[in-house]
C-alpha cells in the first residue's frame, strides 16, 4: 500500500556513500584511539585528527557538488516490528546537512588540533581524543539521519559523549557533577522529545522525516480532532503538543529556559571540548532538529518555540552579565545566543535561524578557544611563576592583549562577531534573525499593538545586553594592568606567553570565518548573503496553518530590515557605551569590583547566580524527589516490609496457636475423654467404697432427684 | 530425530548431570564445575542449532501445529468415571514468545557457571543444585501443558531457596525465606486457576476418540473436533466420556470449554459477584506478579538479590524475573484474554507505577547490588505496561525489554558482584573515585549503566522506546492504557538516568578513597574470567541495540498473532 | 390447749432427735432417743391411738432402748472414757438432708388436705371423737378379726428374730467351743 | 390439729434420722437413726388414722410397725454383737469388707 511507496528502500549514491565515510571517519578514530596503547598516544591523535580533516575536506567536496542540487536521500529497512511498516534508516543530504557537516568537521578538526596542544600533558589524553571522536561521529548521525528515531538515537550519542567530555576531569567533583547535571537534564529534554516522537508514531506509524511531511500533509484538522490518513484520530491539542514535546527534546540540547543550567557547569570540562560541543555544535543541535522538522510544527508550537528563545536569549544575556569565569560569561552568551536561534525557528525565520547558527558556530568556537588560549598562558605563567591563582577569574586577568596578541585579535574580531557590529559575521544572522521577529510580531499581532512585540523586544533588549557584558569581558580581560601581578610585584607580564602555533592556526582559521566578507558580498545587508541564498525556509505542512504566513512574513521582513538594522546598531552603542563607562581601565566602579568578594545588588545577585534556577531546581525537584525517593525506601522497610514480616509473625503465632490448639484442644480431648473414663472408673470405685452410709447416701440422694422429678 | 527431542534434551540434560554430580565421590567433587560447564557448553550448541531451526514464519502462540520442536506424549491418563478423564501430556515446543527466552536462559546460565567458578564451599551440592534450577528455567519456557509448566515453575523454587539460602550473605535466611513464601503464595494462586481451568477445558481430539469417531488419535480430523466441539457447546456430550486437559493451547480454544463449567465463557459464572474468569485472571496475575515482580508485590527481589551470591542473582535478575512475565503472557493473557483487557488499565498502572517507585527507591539505595535490584523492578514494569497496551509495538517491546533486561541485568549483577567479591562490601559511599583505580572495572560500568538507562545503541533502548510507543498509542488503538501512563513512564527514564549517574559520580568519579571495611589494596582491576563473562553480555546487549532484526524475526509473527487473537477474541469475549 | 401440748412433744421429740444426730456421745444419744419415743408417744396420744402409745413406750423404751443401750455397753470397752462416736459424711450427709426436708416439706404443703379432709367420710368424727368409742376394743377386736393372720406373723417374727439374735450373737462361742 | 403438723413432723424425724445413719460412725447410733426413721414412719399411719376413725387401719399398721422394729433392733444387735467379735470394733469406717 502506500506506506510501501512511501518508505521504500532508496538506493545508495555517491554523495550519500561520502556521507556515510564522513561518518565513518570518526567513529573509525575513536575505536583507534581507544584501543591503541597508550605510548603511541601522540601519533594517533595526529592521525585521529587527519582523519577529521579528510572527513572535513570530503564534507566541503560534498558542499560545493550538492550546492542547490536536490537532496540526495537513501534509505534501508533497519528492522520490522510486528505488524507495523518497517522501520527504516537512512542518510538525508539537503543542504543544511551538507552546511552543517562542514561546520562539524571543520571546528571538529580545528578542536582536535588545538586540543593537541591543549592537552599535551593531560593524563586522559587518548581519552580525550577518543571520546572527540565519539562526539563527533554522533553529532554526524545527528546531522545525516533521515529519520528521527535514528536522530534522537545519535541525540542520546552526544548526550553520552558530551557527559564522557564533561567529565574528564572526573576526579574534580564539580566535574562529575557536572557531567551528570547535564546528562541528567538532557535526559528531561529527550523524555519530551521521546512524547513527540509517540504522538508522531501514533498517528503515523513511521518516523521517516521525508514520509511525515508527506503524511503530515495529508492529515486532517476537523471539529478539534486531528486525523491522519491511517485513520488515527487525536484531540487536536496534539498537534500542538507532539510541537512542543520535540522542542522540549531541543530545550535540553540547546539550553533553553527553563533547562539552561547544564550549560555553564559543564565548562567544567576542557576549554575545547566547551568551544566544540557546548558552543558550536552539539547545543546547535537542538537548533538543527528544530530545522529538520519546522514544517511540522504548527502555530502554536512555533509561538511558544518564540517566546521560549527570546526568555532564553534574554536571561542568558543577563546572566553573563556578572559572571567572574572568563567560560561562563561565554556559556551564558552562548546560552543566549542560542535563544535567538530558537527565537528565530519559533518566528518562522527558518534560513535566519540557520544562518546564525553556523556564523555562532565560528565566532562562538574562536571565543571559546581564544579563551582557552588565555587560560593556558596563565596556566603555563602560573605553572613558570610557581603562583597560584585562578586562571579562568577574570578578575585576576587584564592588559593582556600586550602579550596575546594574537589571541586578543581573535578574540576581539569574534568578540565583535557576536555583539553584531557592522561587517561581522554576526551583524549578518543577528539582523536576520531580528528582522525575522519583528516581522513576526506586526504578522501576528495583525497590525495592532499586541504582547507579540515582547518577542522581538527582548530581542533587541538582548542585543544591549550582548555589547554589554562583550565589552566588559573585553575589557576585564585585555585592557588595564594585569591584576596578579600587581598585587604580586616580583614578576613581570613578560613571563606571560604567547600559545604555541597550532593552537593559533586555529584561532586564525575561526577568526576569519568571523569576518561578514566572507558570509555576504554586502557584509551591510544579510540579504545579500550567499548563504541565505541557499537556504529558503519550507513551506509549513502542518494541516489548519495559515497558508499566507510564511509569505507575508518573508514580504515584512525585507522591507523592515532597515530599520531593524538601525535600530540594533544604536542598542550595540548603548550597550557598548555602558560597557566601556564601567569597565573601562581605572574607572571606579571597575576597581570596586576586583576588590569586592560579593555582589552589591538584587539584580547583580540573580544575575549571577543565573536566575537561581539552580536553587530553585534543587528546591522544587531535587530535594522532593530524593526525600520522596527516602521516603517510599523507608516506607517499604517500615510498612511494607513490616507488613510482610508481621504476616509471617502473625502467621508463626497462628501456627504456634494451632498447635497449641492440637495439644490442648484435640489431645485434650482425647486426654479428657481417658482421664473422664478412668475419673469414672475412680469415682464408681470410690461409690464402691465398702462403706454402707455411702451407699446410702447416694441412694438418698437418688430419692432426692426422683422426689424432685416427681414434684416438678 | 535431533529436532524432535531437542527441548527434551535441553530439560533433561542438566537434570541427569545433576544426579551424577550429586553421586560423585568427594575425591574428585572439583570436576563438579567441570561438568556443569560442559553441560552449558553443550546447551550453547543445542541453542545455536534450535535458532538456527526455528522457522520465524511460523506464528505458534494459539495454534498447536504452529509450535515448532513440539512433543507430545501422554504423560498421565486416569479414568475418572463420571467425572470424565484426566490427562496431562508431555507437551514441550516453543513458539516465537518463547525461544527467545529459552535463548536467553541458555546464555545466562551459562554466564552464571562461569561466575560460580570461585564457589568453594559445598561445591558438589550447589552444581547439582544450579543444572536443577536450569532445568527447571528451561523446563519452564518450554513447557506447553499447564499441569508440566507448573510442575517446573514450582520446581524453580527449591533449588533457588537452598542457593539463596546456603551460598548467600549475612542474611541469607531471612531473604531465603522471604523469597520462598512470596513465591510460594504467587504459586498456590496458580494453582487454583490451574485447576478450574482443567475443569472447564476438554480435549477435542481425545474426547473424539473417546467418543467413538475414531479409533486412535491418529485418525482424528479437524471436522472429528468440530463436531465434539458442537455436540459440546450443545451438551450432548455424556460427561464420561470428556477428556480433561492441561493442554494450554486447547485452553485458548473457545470451543473446548464445558458449558456452565467453572471458566466458561459463554455463560460467565459469577463468584462473589464477580465473573469466575476475571476472578481467575486476577489470581494468575497475582500469583505471577510477584515473580516479575510488580510493585507492591516485590519486596522479596531486594533482599533476595542482596544477599544471594553472584550467579544466582544473575540468574534471578535475568532469568527467573522473566519467568513470571512469560507465564503472564503464556497463561494469562492467552487463556483469559477477556481478564487482561478488563484489567489492562490495571496492569498498565502497576507498570508505572512499577517504574517510578523503583527507580525512586534505586536512587535512595545506598547499596549498589539493591540499587541494580530495585532498577531491575523499575525495569519489568517496562515490561508489563508493554504487555498492558496490547498493541503490537507494546507487545514487542515487552518481549524484547525481557530479553535486553536479561543481558543488561545479569551485567549489572556481575558488576556488583566484582566489587563485593574484592571487598565484601558494597555500601555506596564506602567508594569513591574508583575510576582512577579500576579502569577497565569503570569501562565495563558506564556501558552496562548506561545501557540499562537505555542508551541508545543496546537493546534496552529498543526496548523501552517501543514499549512507549506502543503505550502511548494505545490510547488510539484499542483505548486500553492512557496516555498519561505513557508519559509518566518517560519519567521513569529521566530517574533511572539520574540514580546510575549519581552511582558513578558517587563511586567512580572523584578523588580515590575508601571507607569502612574497604581497604584501598583490596581493589584490583577486572581479571580474565571477568571479562569472559562481561563481554558477551556487552557484545549480546549492543547487537540487539544495533541489529533488533535479530530477535524481532524470531517474534514478529508470534507477536502479531498474539495481538491479534487477544484484541479481537478477546474484546468478543468481554462483550459477553 | 390441745396445740400447745401438741407443738410441746414435736419441739421435744425434734430437740431430741438432733441431739441424738449432734451429740457425740452415745449414752447421750440413747437417752435422748428415749425422750423421742416418749414425746412421739404423746403426739399418738393427740392423734388419739392410746394404745399404740402405750405399745410404744413399753416396746421402744423398755425394751429396743434397753437393747440398746445394751449393745453400747457390750461393744464398748469402758474405760472411764466417755463413749464417743465420730462422725463422718457430714457436708453431703447435710446438704442430701436439708435438700430431702425442703423437698418433703414443700411437698407436703402442695397437698390440698382440706379436699381430702372433705372427701372423708369420717370428717366430723375427726374434730369430735363420738361418745364412749373406744379404741382399744376396735383394736383388740380388728386384731383377733380382721388382722389375725397379720399378728399371728408378726408374732412368728418376732419369735424367731428373738431367737435368731440369740443365736447370731451367741453362736461364735459355741463354735469357738468345737 | 392438721393433720400437715404431723407429716411435717414426720419429715423433720425422718430427715434427721436419715441423717444419723448416713453419718455417725457407731453402728448402734446408726441402729438408732433406724429407730427414728420408723417412729417417723409410724407419725404418718398415726395421723392418717386419724381420717378414718371406725376401721384404724394407721393404728394396725403403726403396732405391727413396732413389732417389727423391736425384732430388726434385737436382730441388729445381735449381728453388732458378732461383728464387734468379729473386728473388735463398731465403727463403720472400718468395716469395708464390701469394699470393691
Amino acid at each position: 500500500m502506500e506506506y510501501s511507496e512511501l518508505l521504500q528502500p532508496l538506493p545508495w549514491t555517491p554523495p550519500t556513500i561520502l556521507c556515510l565515510v564522513i561518518l565513518a571517519l570518526p567513529f573509525v578514530s575513536f575505536l583507534l584511539m581507544a584501543t591503541t596503547p597508550n605510548g603511541s598516544r601522540k601519533p594517533m591523535s595526529w592521525i585521529a585528527s587527519g582523519m577529521i580533516l579528510f572527513a572535513a575536506c570530503l564534507s566541503l567536496y560534498l558542499l560545493l557538488s550538492t550546492w542547490a542540487s536536490p537532496a540526495n536521500h537513501t534509505r534501508f529497512e533497519w528492522f520490522t516490528i510486528a505488524g507495523m511498516p518497517k522501520v527504516t534508516a537512512g542518510i538525508l543530504l539537503d543542504i543544511n546537512t551538507a552546511l552543517m557537516l562542514v561546520v562539524v568537521n571543520v571546528i571538529s578538526f580545528l578542536v582536535h588540533a588545538y586540543s593537541t596542544a591543549y592537552m599535551k600533558d593531560d593524563e586522559g589524553y587518548k581519552k580525550y581524543f577518543a571520546f572527540l571522536g565519539l562526539f563527533t561521529f554522533s553529532m554526524l548521525g545527528i546531522i545525516m539521519a533521515d529519520n528521527l528515531l535514528i536522530i534522537f538515537i545519535f541525540w542520546e550519542l552526544v548526550g553520552l559523549s558530551s557527559y564522557l567530555l564533561i567529565s574528564h576531569w572526573y576526579q574534580k567533583d564539580s566535574a562529575s557533577k557536572a557531567a551528570k547535571k547535564a546528562f541528567i537534564v538532557n535526559r528531561v529534554g529527550d523524555a519530551g522529545f521521546l512524547i513527540g516522537l509517540a504522538i508522531l508514531w501514533v498517528q503515523f506509524n513511521t518516523l521517516d522525516i521525508e514520509a511525515l511531511k508527506v503524511l503530515m500533509q495529508q492529515s486532517m484538522l476537523a471539529e478539534g480532532q486531528w486525523a491522519s490518513s491511517l485513520g488515527h484520530v487525536l484531540n487536536a491539542d496534539w498537534l500542538t503538543i507532539a510541537g512542543i514535546a520535540l522542542f522540549l527534546g531541543a530545550m535540553g540540547k540547546s539550553a533553553q529556559f527553563p533547562l539552561q543550567i547544564w550549560l555553564p557547569d559543564a565548562m567544567e570540562g576542557p576549554t575545547p571540548v566547551s568551544a566544540l560541543i557546548h558552543a558550536a555544535t552539539m547545543v546547535a543541535a537542538g537548533v538543527f532538529l528544530m530545522a529538520r522538522i519546522f514544517v511540522l510544527l504548527d502555530i502554536h508550537a512555533l509561538t511558544f518555540i518564540a517566546t521560549i528563545g527570546a526568555i532564553t536569549a534574554f536571561m542568558g544575556a543577563v546572566a553573563a552579565l556578572t559572571q567572574h569565569d572568563i567560560k561562563k560569561v561565554l556559556a551564558y552568551s552562548t546560552i543566549s545566543q542560542l535563544g535567538y536561534m530558537l527565537m528565530g525557528i519559533g518566528v518562522g525565520a527558518y534560513d535566519a535561524a540557520l544562518f546564525h547558527l553556523f556564523t555562532h558556530a565560528f565566532f562562538k568556537a574562536c571565543l571559546f578557544l581564544a579563551a582557552g588560549s588565555v587560560i593556558y598562558a596563565l596556566h603555563e605563567f602560573e605553572h613558570d611563576t610557581g603562583l597560584k591563582f585562578d586562571a579562568q577569574d577574570m578578575r585576576n586577568m587584564g592588559g593582556l592583549r600586550k602579550k596575546l596578541p594574537f589571541t586578543f585579535l581573535a578574540y576581539g574580531v569574534s568578540s565583535l562577531a557576536l555583539i553584531g557590529i557592522p561587517f561581522f559575521s554576526g551583524f549578518l544572522s543577528k539582523d536576520a534573525l531580528l528582522s525575522g521577529a519583528y516581522a513576526w510580531a506586526d504578522v501576528m499581532s495583525g497590525g495592532g499593538f499586541s504582547f507579540y512585540y515582547l518577542v522581538p523586544g527582548l530581542g533587541f533588549l538582548t542585543v544591549v545586553l550582548t555589547a554589554l557584558y562583550m565589552f566588559r569581558q573585553l575589557l576585564l580581560v585585555f585592557f588595564g594592568d594585569f591584576r596578579v601581578i600587581s598585587k604580586h610585584s616580583d614578576h613581570s607580564l613578560n613571563e606571560v606567553k604567547e600559545v604555541p602555533f597550532v593552537m593559533k592556526s586555529a584561532l586564525i582559521i575561526l577568526g576569519i570565518m568571523s569576518l561578514g566578507l566572507v558570509w555576504s558580498i554586502n557584509p551591510l545587508d544579510h540579504s545579500h548573503s550567499w548563504f541565505l541564498g541557499a537556504l529558503k525556509a519550507p513551506a509549513i505542512l502542518t494541516p489548519g496553518f495559515d497558508i499566507d504566513w510564511q509569505p507575508r512574513l518573508i514580504e515584512l521582513m525585507f522591507s523592515n530590515h532597515i530599520e531593524v538594522t538601525l535600530i540594533s546598531i544604536t542598542m550595540i552603542i548603548i550597550g557598548a557605551l555602558t560597557g566601556w563607562y564601567l569597565y573601562r581601565p581605572g574607572s571606579p566602579y571597575a576597581k570596586s569590583y576586583f576588590d569586592r568578594k560579593d555582589t552589591i545588588n538584587k539584580f547583580q545577585a540573580l544575575s549571577y547566580n543565573n536566575w537561581y534556577l539552580n536553587e530553585a531546581y534543587k528546591l522544587i525537584i531535587e530535594k522532593p524527589l530524593l526525600w520522596i525517593s527516602n521516603g517510599l525506601t523507608s516506607f517499604e522497610k517500615r510498612v511494607i516490609d513490616r507488613a510482610i514480616d508481621s504476616l509471617a509473625i502473625g502467621n508463626v503465632i497462628l501456627a504456634h496457636l494451632i498447635g497449641w490448639i492440637d495439644r490442648m484442644v484435640v489431645d485434650g480431648f482425647v486426654n479428657f475423654s481417658v482421664f473422664f473414663a478412668g475419673r469414672i472408673g475412680v469415682m464408681t470405685k470410690s461409690l464402691q467404697g465398702g462403706k454402707i452410709q455411702s451407699y446410702i447416701l447416694i441412694a438418698v440422694f437418688g430419692i432426692v432427684l426422683m422426689i424432685f422429678w416427681i414434684i416438678w | 530425530m535431533l529436532y524432535n527431542h531437542l527441548l527434551s534434551i535441553l530439560v533433561f540434560l542438566p537434570l541427569t548431570a545433576a544426579i551424577v554430580i550429586a553421586l560423585l565421590p568427594a575425591s574428585v567433587k572439583h570436576i563438579s564445575k567441570h561438568i556443569t560447564l560442559g553441560i552449558g557448553c553443550i546447551q550453547l550448541i543445542l541453542a545455536v542449532i534450535l535458532y538456527l531451526g526455528y522457522n520465524s514464519s511460523i506464528a505458534g502462540v494459539n495454534t498447536i501445529d504452529g509450535f515448532q520442536f513440539a512433543v507430545n506424549i501422554p504423560w498421565i491418563n486416569l479414568e475418572l468415571s463420571t467425572l470424565g478423564k484426566l490427562s496431562a501430556h508431555y507437551f514441550v515446543g516453543v513458539d516465537g514468545l518463547s525461544i527467545s527466552m529459552v535463548l536467553l536462559s541458555i546464555v545466562i546460565l551459562f554466564i552464571g557457571v562461569i561466575s560460580s567458578w570461585n564457589i568453594q564451599d559445598k561445591v558438589k551440592g550447589y552444581f547439582s543444585l544450579y543444572l536443577i534450577l536450569n532445568a527447571a528455567i528451561i523446563g519452564c519456557f518450554v513447557a506447553l501443558d499447564f499441569l508440566l509448566f507448573y510442575l517446573f515453575f514450582e520446581f524453580m523454587l527449591l533449588p533457588m531457596y537452598f542457593l539463596i539460602g546456603l551460598w548467600g550473605g549475612p542474611r541469607r535466611d531471612y531473604a531465603s525465606i522471604k523469597f520462598f513464601l512470596y513465591t510460594l503464595l504467587g504459586s498456590i494462586f496458580i494453582l487454583i486457576v490451574m485447576i478450574s481451568l482443567y475443569l472447564s477445558v476438554i480435549d477435542p481430539t481425545a474426547t473424539a476418540v473417546e467418543y467413538g469417531l475414531a479409533d486412535n488419535i491418529e485418525q482424528v480430523t479437524p471436522e472429528m473436533e468440530e463436531k465434539v466441539q458442537s455436540l459440546l457447546s450443545n451438551n450432548q456430550l455424556p460427561t464420561d466420556k470428556l477428556v480433561h486437559t492441561f493442554n494450554m493451547i486447547h485452553m485458548t480454544n473457545e470451543g473446548n470449554y464445558i458449558p456452565k463449567s467453572v471458566m466458561d465463557m459463554h455463560a460467565v459464572r459469577m463468584i462473589l459477584g464477580h465473573p469466575a474468569r476475571l476472578l481467575a485472571f486476577l489470581l494468575i496475575f497475582l500469583g505471577f506478579a510477584i515473580k516479575i515482580p510488580v510493585v507492591p508485590l516485590h519486596t522479596w527481589l531486594p533482599d533476595a538479590h542482596v544477599e544471594a551470591p553472584t550467579p544466582i542473582s544473575v540468574v534471578l535478575a535475568g532469568i527467573l524475573l522473566k519467568v513470571g512475565a512469560y507465564g503472564l503472557i503464556r497463561t494469562g493473557f492467552m487463556i483469559i484474554p477477556d481478564g487482561a483487557l478488563h484489567y489492562s488499565w490495571w496492569i498498565g498502572f502497576f507498570g508505572v507505577l512499577s517504574i517510578i517507585y523503583g527507580a525512586m527507591n534505586a536512587l535512595a539505595s545506598r547499596d549498589l547490588k539493591r540499587l541494580i535490584a530495585y532498577s531491575s523492578v523499575s525495569h519489568m514494569g517496562f515490561v508489563l505496561l508493554g504487555l498492558a497496551s496490547l498493541t503490537a509495538e507494546g507487545v514487542s517491546g515487552a518481549v524484547y525489554q525481557m530479553v535486553s533486561h536479561g543481558f543488561i541485568s545479569g551485567a549489572l549483577f556481575l558488576i556488583a558482584g566484582v566489587i563485593y567479591d574484592r571487598t565484601h562490601n558494597r555500601v555506596i559511599e564506602n567508594y569513591s573515585g574508583l575510576a582512577s583505580q579500576m579502569p577497565k572495572y569503570t569501562i565495563f560500568v558506564v556501558i552496562f549503566f548506561f545501557a540499562s538507562m537505555g542508551l541508545p545503541g543496546f537493546s534496552g533502548f529498543i526496548a523501552e522506546i517501543f514499549v512507549l510507543l506502543g503505550a502511548f498509542s494505545s490510547s488510539s488503538i484499542n483505548g486500553l492504557v492512557p496516555k498519561w501512563m505513557a508519559i509518566i513512564a518517560t519519567t521513569g527514564l529521566i530517574l533511572s538516568a539520574a540514580y546510575y549517574l549519581w552511582a558513578i559520580q558517587r563511586m567512580f568519579f572523584g578523588k580515590f578513597f575508601t571507607k569502612g571495611p574497604v581497604k584501598e589494596d583490596m581493589l584490583s582491576d577486572l581479571k580474565p574470567r571477568e571479562y569472559i563473562m562481561l563481554i558477551p553480555l556487552f557484545v549480546f546487549a549492543l547487537l540487539l541495540g544495533i541489529f533488533p532484526d535479530i530477535l524481532l524475526n524470531l517474534i514478529n509473527q508470534s507477536v502479531t498473532l498474539f495481538v491479534d487473537v487477544i484484541g479481537n477474541h478477546g474484546f468478543q469475549m468481554l462483550e459477553k | 390447749m390441745v396445740e400447745f401440748i401438741f407443738y410441746f412433744f414435736c419441739f421435744v421429740a425434734v430437740l431430741s432427735a438432733l441431739v441424738i444426730l449432734f451429740s457425740k456421745n452415745i449414752l447421750y444419744a440413747a437417752f435422748s432417743l428415749v425422750a423421742t419415743f416418749m414425746a412421739v408417744a404423746g403426739i399418738y396420744v393427740i392423734a388419739g391411738a392410746e394404745f399404740v402409745a402405750i405399745t410404744q413406750i413399753m416396746v421402744y423404751v423398755g425394751g429396743i432402748v434397753v437393747l440398746l443401750i445394751f449393745g453400747v455397753m457390750l461393744t464398748n470397752k469402758i474405760s472411764g472414757k466417755a463413749m464417743i462416736t465420730e462422725s463422718r459424711n457430714k457436708f453431703s450427709g447435710a446438704i442430701v438432708m436439708i435438700s430431702l426436708s425442703a423437698l418433703l416439706i414443700y411437698a407436703i404443703f402442695r397437698i390440698n388436705f382440706s379436699a381430702l379432709q372433705s372427701q372423708s367420710i369420717i370428717d366430723n368424727h375427726t374434730n369430735n371423737p363420738a361418745e364412749g368409742f373406744n379404741n382399744i376394743n376396735h383394736l383388740g377386736i380388728g386384731l383377733m378379726s380382721d388382722y389375725i393372720l397379720p399378728f399371728e406373723i408378726a408374732a412368728v417374727l418376732l419369735l424367731i428374730a428373738l431367737v435368731g439374735a440369740a443365736t447370731v450373737a451367741g453362736y461364735k462361742e459355741r463354735s469357738d467351743g468345737h | 390439729m392438721a393433720i400437715e403438723h404431723y407429716f411435717i413432723l414426720s419429715a423433720i424425724l425422718f430427715c434427721i434420722g436419715m441423717t444419723v445413719i448416713i453419718t455417725k460412725k457407731n453402728a448402734i447410733v446408726v441402729l438408732m437413726g433406724v429407730e427414728l426413721i420408723l417412729n417417723a414412719a409410724n407419725i404418718n399411719f398415726i395421723a392418717v388414722s386419724q381420717l378414718d376413725n371406725i376401721k384404724l387401719g394407721g393404728q394396725f399398721f403403726a403396732l405391727f410397725v413396732i413389732v417389727v422394729a423391736a425384732a430388726e433392733a434385737a436382730v441388729g444387735l445381735a449381728i453388732i454383737l458378732k461383728i464387734y467379735k468379729y473386728f473388735s470394733t463398731t465403727n463403720l469406717d472400718e468395716i469395708n469388707q464390701l469394699k470393691g
